[in-house]
């Protein structure tokens, strides 16, 4: 029988997710030049033909796969979080890494235990860790100085010419969170290292902007009912809380909360990573525990860790163990007894 | 060399201990009776049909636990019985040996009974009513659907009638059986 | 009462099996105890030797080796061994052995050959747990970084210039990777500080 | 009226879809000279019903029909004069499908202009309160109950519970809260608001019935605000009554008419797991119910019910007043159905689709959706479920349906009890917020099937275990008196044979096998016979 | 009547202890880096296998049940010291590189594994074939794994042969792809997961493929 049934589907939902990642890329673009685009452009037709290439040797239609649009939302996850030069090969094995290994060998969309952009990019980062870390000086109209234009990503991305018109050397340099951590381990203090990275800004010029961007994106979708505000807001909360209280101990060791926020991909994994529902827990106090402990993992391994940004690493570690924490966040039933 | 010593010395000690911590609970702890028979007695369908080549279930669980008989002997418990004993011993799930039987009563055509009580003998749980040359019946909740009855009787007036499902018993089908194989 | 002779038999049975095994073993262990320090001598002597041709001295490199203290520019918290390269007698180079702690992740073991002269014959390398693919170019077989440092001396490059280049000094750092090429070039630095410092105190060492 | 404080978790906004009955009286319809009523034996929860009349025996409206036994179980009656044509199966207004005993009555001829549903003219009853409370007080609690399970009074609002059964739970404990159900949360059906707006005056009789009999501390009617014409009817007719009756309106939210989720909505209170209402001192009941029985207390018995009929495929869709047992197609040509419909029974979150038009009603149908098949939509693409969790958000009974899905699609039973399978009531909410498209109820009903039917087989298993054990010990135990009664006849044969060596009997055995020799010829003749003549 | 053809079968194929049974994971993901790598622990664990399922088989009728776990831990843990210090000695070189792997062979539930379940109900000759079977059957996965990762990771085949066969093996080594600038996943740990899991899935199809009747249908739904 066919049932009455709301007009919410998984393409629309993945359609709203896509939307709220339209200011992100803008900044992103205006920011650091057109390379995430550039990306996004190689890697969505990537995606979805490895989608349907697997499917199709499962033997099964690959059409309702492709128009649950799931495939371009991945590349387009992955795409915000590379560094703007890599080379092209190096997006089109993240994608296929995503997509292959991390969702069609566990049965496809619904059925992968770890977020696939988040394979991607890990996959990437620990095998290509030189390129995953050489990000671009900010720049643009925003931040004072000169874009790197489409001609120039394209060039460097592609490799196409002996010489590009910009060496990447000449443009390239780690992200805030990486100079900040070198500035520590050179015994700088975090007000000194701020100056010495960002010209006095927050938590780097140009990123903060990014972050405030998906930030509009994340609540685009808490309030078109697309993810539920315990994750994010969680996440956010327990940085928040665990930064201020290093930062209040020790302020020349460790950074301000702001700055933690602010920088790297923290919007990013709280709004659009871990709220991936396929990945994320289920129950509300385990989307609230689950939140939480991304949160105080992005902050331990910033803070201690051999990475210096953990936002991918923090989501699929609690991927794992999403099972767990839903197991034991099952939410009280109608006319449940307390001691039953 | 006094070192090689020392360290077999050191070990023997400590491997007598154990060896003799060991045989006590060997001795000790011996399990009495044996509780996973019951607890595939438990699984089996009980309708101590024979079909599994065993004089009844429980033989039949003992001779799973005992002499590792397969599990997948009984046609009345089909591929359910099979599989719950796969998961509680651990063994491969097998394909059933025979095939599933779908649940059926013993009938006795009434008229054709000469009331010889060869049958009421035969039934494993006292199913049959009935007294010597007099119309036997079967009580239809009770019947396992074993067949042990058939052969018996002389006249051939028993047979297997499947039960039908009715509005009482009938529950939701399976959705994926509607599932488009896309 | 509980069957006595069955615990007694498993004891015997087991404590047989534990006797005849340990000294199964500890026969092989005598029958290799040689082969093995001489393997392990060799092993040490292979990564000392990297450093020096080998016609440029002739004693015996780990025979000759003595203790020096735990200090601070050296980055040791335990007494290591110093190893003096001689010819007929006379040391004419110490290799060291400090550690950094400046690395992202643990410690890196690094061997530093000091020419009496205070210049430096070689840097290597022993170990480290640097992010591969990143920090690992400190490793001889993945680049040849490791040999800008032969020949430098405190002389030659001013405090400022032992420094990587980011910093204002002369030496490379990987793009990417400023941490671990700096951590080096710190150490090495320390410790040609340490051979200046303690000089006369290692020759003398050296020579007995 | 008041409106509620209080909440309950979940629920859904579905299109309402009323517009097209809910201005429409009840009108009464009846059968048509060629058809038959089909009085199906079991109507609602309960034990199967005994026909008490047997083939050829003529019946009257209002007569009882059948017996049953067991508390949780009523009689059915013939809404007609007539004659009874046939007890056999026949299709069933079911799920499933199948066919079910029925009694088959052939009205007189022209008896349907007299059906009693006109005849008593219902709609302008007038309630004599001096007549029902001289009633009440001459009749004990345990009569009034027995007045209404006579009277086949059975739960309206779908489930089809015996009302008599509620209420001998609810005489038993101390009632707090009586509560009634008017809320008729379900898009499209609109017979219980009609009734409320057209017969307010019989449902507050209802009340004062139950009023009279469990004594609650308050009284309660559920209606939500859609329905304010509904409240208005009510409020009139409540100012004359001698009970304190008070009104609530809640927010329409679909499944606020949920027995339980209606109890949080108006108490506050949820019912424990695995109990009834009356464990937290309420009974609930359903307005058509309350109507129903103040009409079984007066003698005049269950025979018709109030049934939406609505949907593209009626040319006029309404509320109609129908005999319970006419065939459903017989209703829908009155209504004037066009060709090639697909008609649900029940709403469009809980109903089924009906397989047979020649059903017939039953005391449970309150509502027949009839939709062309040209204008239905095509099955909504079904994609993997993504664990959005829009269906723990919705769900009314606070479960998590995608983790029962999993479980329940990967087969582990175990699993979906655990996760509380046995609380979900089915209501829907899931598969509508789901955007995957996923037939979540389907496997929620799937499971509990699979569940209910291994627990029968683990007893009849049990059961069968028993008694084998039972068999076997008297095996044994008959063949060691045997043996002994064997031994004793040795002996004294012996000392028979010594005294008396001539005698020369032939043998029991060979006595009795002769017999069944002679039996087996007879028995093979017999069956020649039968071969013969067939 | 003990059937050869099957205990070969199982140990190289069917019931393959790094394919099927999914013993001694740790090090075969651990030491698969290279080739060689994967050779030497190949062999080593083989030579445990051999020693260990012989004796457990010449004594398994001495040995009552209570104590028979502990004796073939003790005959396992002596061996693989053995073995280690042995190759400390002769193979000093590709000791260091396996490093703690080799006293993890004792742990190697594929050895106790055969122990208790083959060596000790069967006699001499076929524990022997057992323990060869099992071996070759697990070094081949190591060598398989090995190369894998050692042509994505670095691009050659057999690199340090000189390790295992001597300094006049160094000409087996080769360069598989020229100038590759190396694929880190395939030697890091996820790389071996990874590699493992792709063999697994190319045996499971080569069985599909083999018999007729589908995987799925046997197992429970």
């Amino acid at each position: 029988m066919i049932k009455t049934t709301a007009d919410s589907t998984t393409a629309r939902e993945m359609l709203k997710v896509i939307a709220a990642l339209i200011p992100g890329y803008i900044a992103l673009s205006l920011i650091f030049g057109p390379g995430a685009l550039i990306h996004a452009a190689i890697m969505i037709p990537v995606a979805m033909l490895a989608e349907a290439t697997i499917i199709w040797m499962r033997s099964r239609s690959a059409v309702p796969a492709i128009k649950d649009l799931s495939a371009p939302l991945t590349a387009l996850l992955l795409a915000a979080a590379l560094p703007p030069l890599l080379p092209w090969w190096m997006a089109i094995v993240g994608i296929l890494f995503a997509i292959i290994i991390a969702k069609q060998l566990y049965g496809g969309l619904g059925q992968n235990p770890f977020n696939p952009a988040m394979v991607g990019y890990v996959i990437l980062l620990v095998s290509f860790p030189l390129e995953m870390t050489s990000w671009l000086t900010p720049a643009g109209a925003i931040v004072g100085g000169d874009t790197i234009g489409f001609i120039q990503s394209a060039e460097i991305i592609f490799g196409t010419i002996e010489n590009p018109s910009i060496t990447i050397d000449g443009v390239t340099g780690a992200t805030p969170l990486d100079a900040m951590k070198t500035a520590l381990y050179q015994g700088l203090t975090i007000s000194e290292g701020i100056k010495e990275i960002s010209n006095g800004v927050l938590a780097g010029s140009g990123w903060e902007i990014i972050n405030l961007t998906f930030l509009i994106g994340g609540i685009y979708l808490i309030a078109s009912r697309t993810i539920s505000w315990h994750i994010p807001v969680s996440m956010l909360v327990a940085l928040l809380i665990i930064s201020a209280l290093f930062n209040t101990v020790d302020p020349d060791r460790y950074s301000t909360p702001l700055y933690h926020l602010l920088s790297g991909g923290t919007m990013l994994g709280a709004f659009f990573i871990a709220t991936d529902p396929v990945t994320a827990s289920t129950t509300p106090r385990g989307r609230i525990w689950f939140g939480a402990c991304i949160g105080i993992l992005i902050y331990t391994i910033r803070s201690w860790g051999g990475y210096p940004d953990a936002v991918a690493f923090s989501v699929l570690l609690l991927n794992m163990f999403t099972p767990l924490i839903d197991h034991f966040t099952q939410p009280k039933i109608y006319g449940e007894r307390d001691n039953g | 060399m006094s070192s090689m010593l020392i360290a077999a010395l050191v070990i023997g000690g400590m491997a007598t201990l154990f060896g003799a911590l060991l045989g006590y609970a060997s001795v000790h702890y011996k399990v009495e009776g044996d509780p996973i028979t019951d607890k595939i007695d438990q699984i089996l369908p009980q309708t101590q049909c024979g079909q599994c080549g065993y004089p009844g279930c429980r033989p039949y669980a003992e001779a799973i636990s005992n002499e590792g008989a397969a599990i997948n002997l009984c046609p009345p418990g089909g591929e359910t019985v099979m599989v719950s004993l796969a998961d509680l011993l651990d063994r491969e799930p097998v394909a059933l040996e025979q095939e599933e039987r779908p649940p059926s009563l013993a009938l006795i055509d009434e008229k054709t009974c000469i009331g010889c009580t060869l049958c009421i003998q035969a039934c494993p749980v006292d199913a049959i009513l009935g007294a010597a040359k007099l119309m036997h019946t079967v009580i239809a909740t009770e019947c396992t659907g074993c067949e042990l009855c058939l052969a018996p009787c002389p006249v051939d007036c028993i047979t297997m009638e499947p039960i039908p499902t009715d509005i009482t018993d009938w529950s939701w089908p399976d959705p994926d059986m509607f599932k488009v194989a896309a | 009462m509980v069957n006595m002779s069955n615990i007694i038999r498993s004891a015997m049975v087991l404590a047989l099996f534990a006797v005849c095994g340990t000294l199964l073993v500890a026969i092989t262990y005598e029958l290799t105890r040689e082969q093995i320090a001489e393997n392990e001598r060799l092993s040490l002597l292979k990564s000392l030797t990297q450093l020096l041709p080998a016609e440029s001295y002739n004693n015996s490199l780990l025979d000759d080796k003595f203790l020096i203290e735990a200090d601070s520019l050296l980055g040791t918290t335990d007494s290591t061994y110093a190893y003096p390269a001689k010819v007929d007698g006379d040391s004419h180079t110490i290799l060291l052995t400090p550690d950094s702690q400046e690395g992202y992740t643990g410690t890196i073991n690094i061997l530093v050959a000091i020419n009496i002269d205070g210049t430096v014959v070689g840097v290597r390398v022993l170990s480290h747990r640097e992010t591969p693919g990143l920090g690992d170019l400190i490793e001889e077989r993945r680049s040849n970084w490791i040999h800008t440092f032969a020949g430098r001396s405190l002389e030659s490059l001013t405090t400022k210039e032992w420094q990587v280049k980011k910093d204002g000094g002369v030496f490379d750092q990987f793009t990417g990777a400023t941490i671990t090429p700096r951590a080096i070039v710190k150490a090495v630095h320390r410790s040609l500080l340490y051979f200046q410092k303690n000089r006369d105190k290692l020759l003398e060492l050296a020579n007995d | 009226m008041t409106l509620t404080n209080f909440k309950f978790h979940g629920g859904i906004h579905p299109k309402q879809l009323k517009d097209l009955s809910r201005d429409r009286a009840i009108e009464s319809i009846s059968w048509r000279d060629e058809d038959e009523i089909v009085i199906t034996l079991s109507q609602g929860i309960g034990s199967l019903n005994h026909p008490i009349l047997s083939i050829g025996d003529s019946v009257q409206a209002k007569q009882r029909i059948s017996e049953c036994y067991g508390e949780i179980s009523v009689p059915v009656h013939s809404p007609c004069d007539g004659t009874i044509t046939a007890i056999e199966e026949r299709p069933a207004t079911h799920p499933s499908g199948l066919q079910a005993v029925a009694i088959v009555i052939k009205p007189d001829a022209d008896s349907s202009k007299i059906d009693i549903n006109k005849a008593n003219d219902l709609v302008n009853h007038k309630i004599d309160v001096s007549k029902l409370s001289e009633l009440l007080s001459s009749l004990t609690a345990e009569e009034i109950i027995s007045k209404i399970r006579i009277g086949g009074v059975i739960g309206l609002g779908g489930a089809g519970f015996p009302t008599c059964a509620k209420l001998h739970g609810g005489i038993k404990t101390n009632i707090e809260t009586l509560i009634i159900n008017g809320m008729e949360c379900e898009p499209r059906i609109t017979c219980d608001d009609r009734l409320m707006r057209e017969r307010a005056i019989e449902i507050i009789a209802g009340v004062e019935i139950l009023d009279h009999l469990l004594h609650p501390n308050s009284i309660k009617i559920g209606v939500e605000d859609n329905k304010p014409e509904a409240i208005l009817a009510l409020e009139i007719a409540t100012t004359s009554s001698t009970s304190s009756i008070e009104i609530i309106t809640t927010p329409t939210l679909y499944p606020s008419g949920g027995e339980r989720q209606l109890i949080q909505l108006l108490t506050g209170k949820e019912v424990p797991s695995g109990t009834l209402p009356s464990a937290i001192g309420v009974v609930c009941q359903n307005v058509a119910t309350v109507a129903a029985l103040y009409h079984a207390l007066l003698e005049r018995p269950l025979t018709h019910r109030v049934v939406t009929v609505t949907g593209d495929g009626v040319e006029s869709a309404g509320n109609y007043s129908v005999p319970i047992g006419i065939p459903i197609d017989s209703l829908l040509t009155q209504c004037g159905v066009v060709d090639s419909v697909r008609i649900t029974v029940g709403g469009p979150m809980m109903g089924f689709e009906l397989h047979n038009s020649r059903s017939p009603i039953t005391k449970t149908v309150n509502c027949l959706i009839v939709e062309k098949n040209s204008s239905l939509p095509s099955a909504p693409e079904r994609y993997n479920c993504i664990r959005c969790a829009s269906c723990s958000d919705a769900c009314p009974a606070k479960l998590m349906p995608q983790q029962l899905y999993w479980a329940a699609q990967s087969r582990d039973f175990e699993q979906t009890e655990k996760l509380n399978l046995f609380d979900c009531i089915e209501c829907g909410c899931c598969d509508f917020v789901c955007p995957s498209k996923i037939p979540l109820v389907s496997y929620y009903r799937y499971a509990k099937g699979v569940i209910r039917g291994a627990k029968q087989e683990q007893n009849r298993a049990d059961e069968a275990r028993v008694r084998h054990e039972f068999h076997d010990a008297r095996i044994t135990r008959e063949k060691a008196e045997k043996a002994e009664k064997l031994a004793k006849k040795r002996a004294a044969l012996k000392a028979k044979k010594e005294s008396n060596k001539s005698t020369d009997k032939p043998n029991d055995a060979d006595k009795k096998g002769a017999a069944i020799r002679a039996a087996i010829k007879r028995a093979e003749a017999k069956k020649k016979a039968a071969a013969a003549n067939s | 009547m003990i059937e050869y053809n099957k205990i070969v079968n199982d140990g190289l194929w069917r019931n393959n202890a790094g394919l099927v049974q999914l013993l001694g994971l740790c090090p075969l993901l651990a030491v698969t880096t290279t080739t060689i790598n994967g050779l030497g622990l190949g062999i080593a664990t083989t030579l445990t296998l051999i020693i260990s399922n012989l004796m457990v088989s010449s004594i398994r009728n001495f040995i009552t049940s209570e104590i028979r776990i502990p004796v073939f831990v003790m005959i396992i843990a002596c061996t693989v010291t053995g073995i280690e210090l042995a190759m400390n000695a002769w193979f000093h070189e590709l000791f260091l590189v396996l490093g703690i792997f080799i006293p993890l062979i004792v742990t190697n539930c594929a050895i106790i594994g055969r122990a208790e379940a083959f060596a000790s109900r069967n006699s001499l000759l076929p524990s022997l074939l057992d323990a060869i079977s099992m071996g070759i059957g697990f070094t081949l996965i190591l060598i398989l794994l090995g190369g894998m990762r050692e042509i994505f990771g670095f691009g050659t085949l057999l690199a340090q042969s000189d390790l295992m066969f001597g300094e006049g093996a160094s000409w087996m080594t080769m360069t598989i792809i020229e100038d590759y600038r190396g694929f880190l996943l395939a030697i890091l740990p996820p790389g071996a997961f990874i590699g493992l899991g792709l063999i697994i899935a190319a045996k499971n199809r080569i069985d599909m493929r083999v018999s007729a009747a589908p995987l799925s249908n046997m197992l429970p739904q």
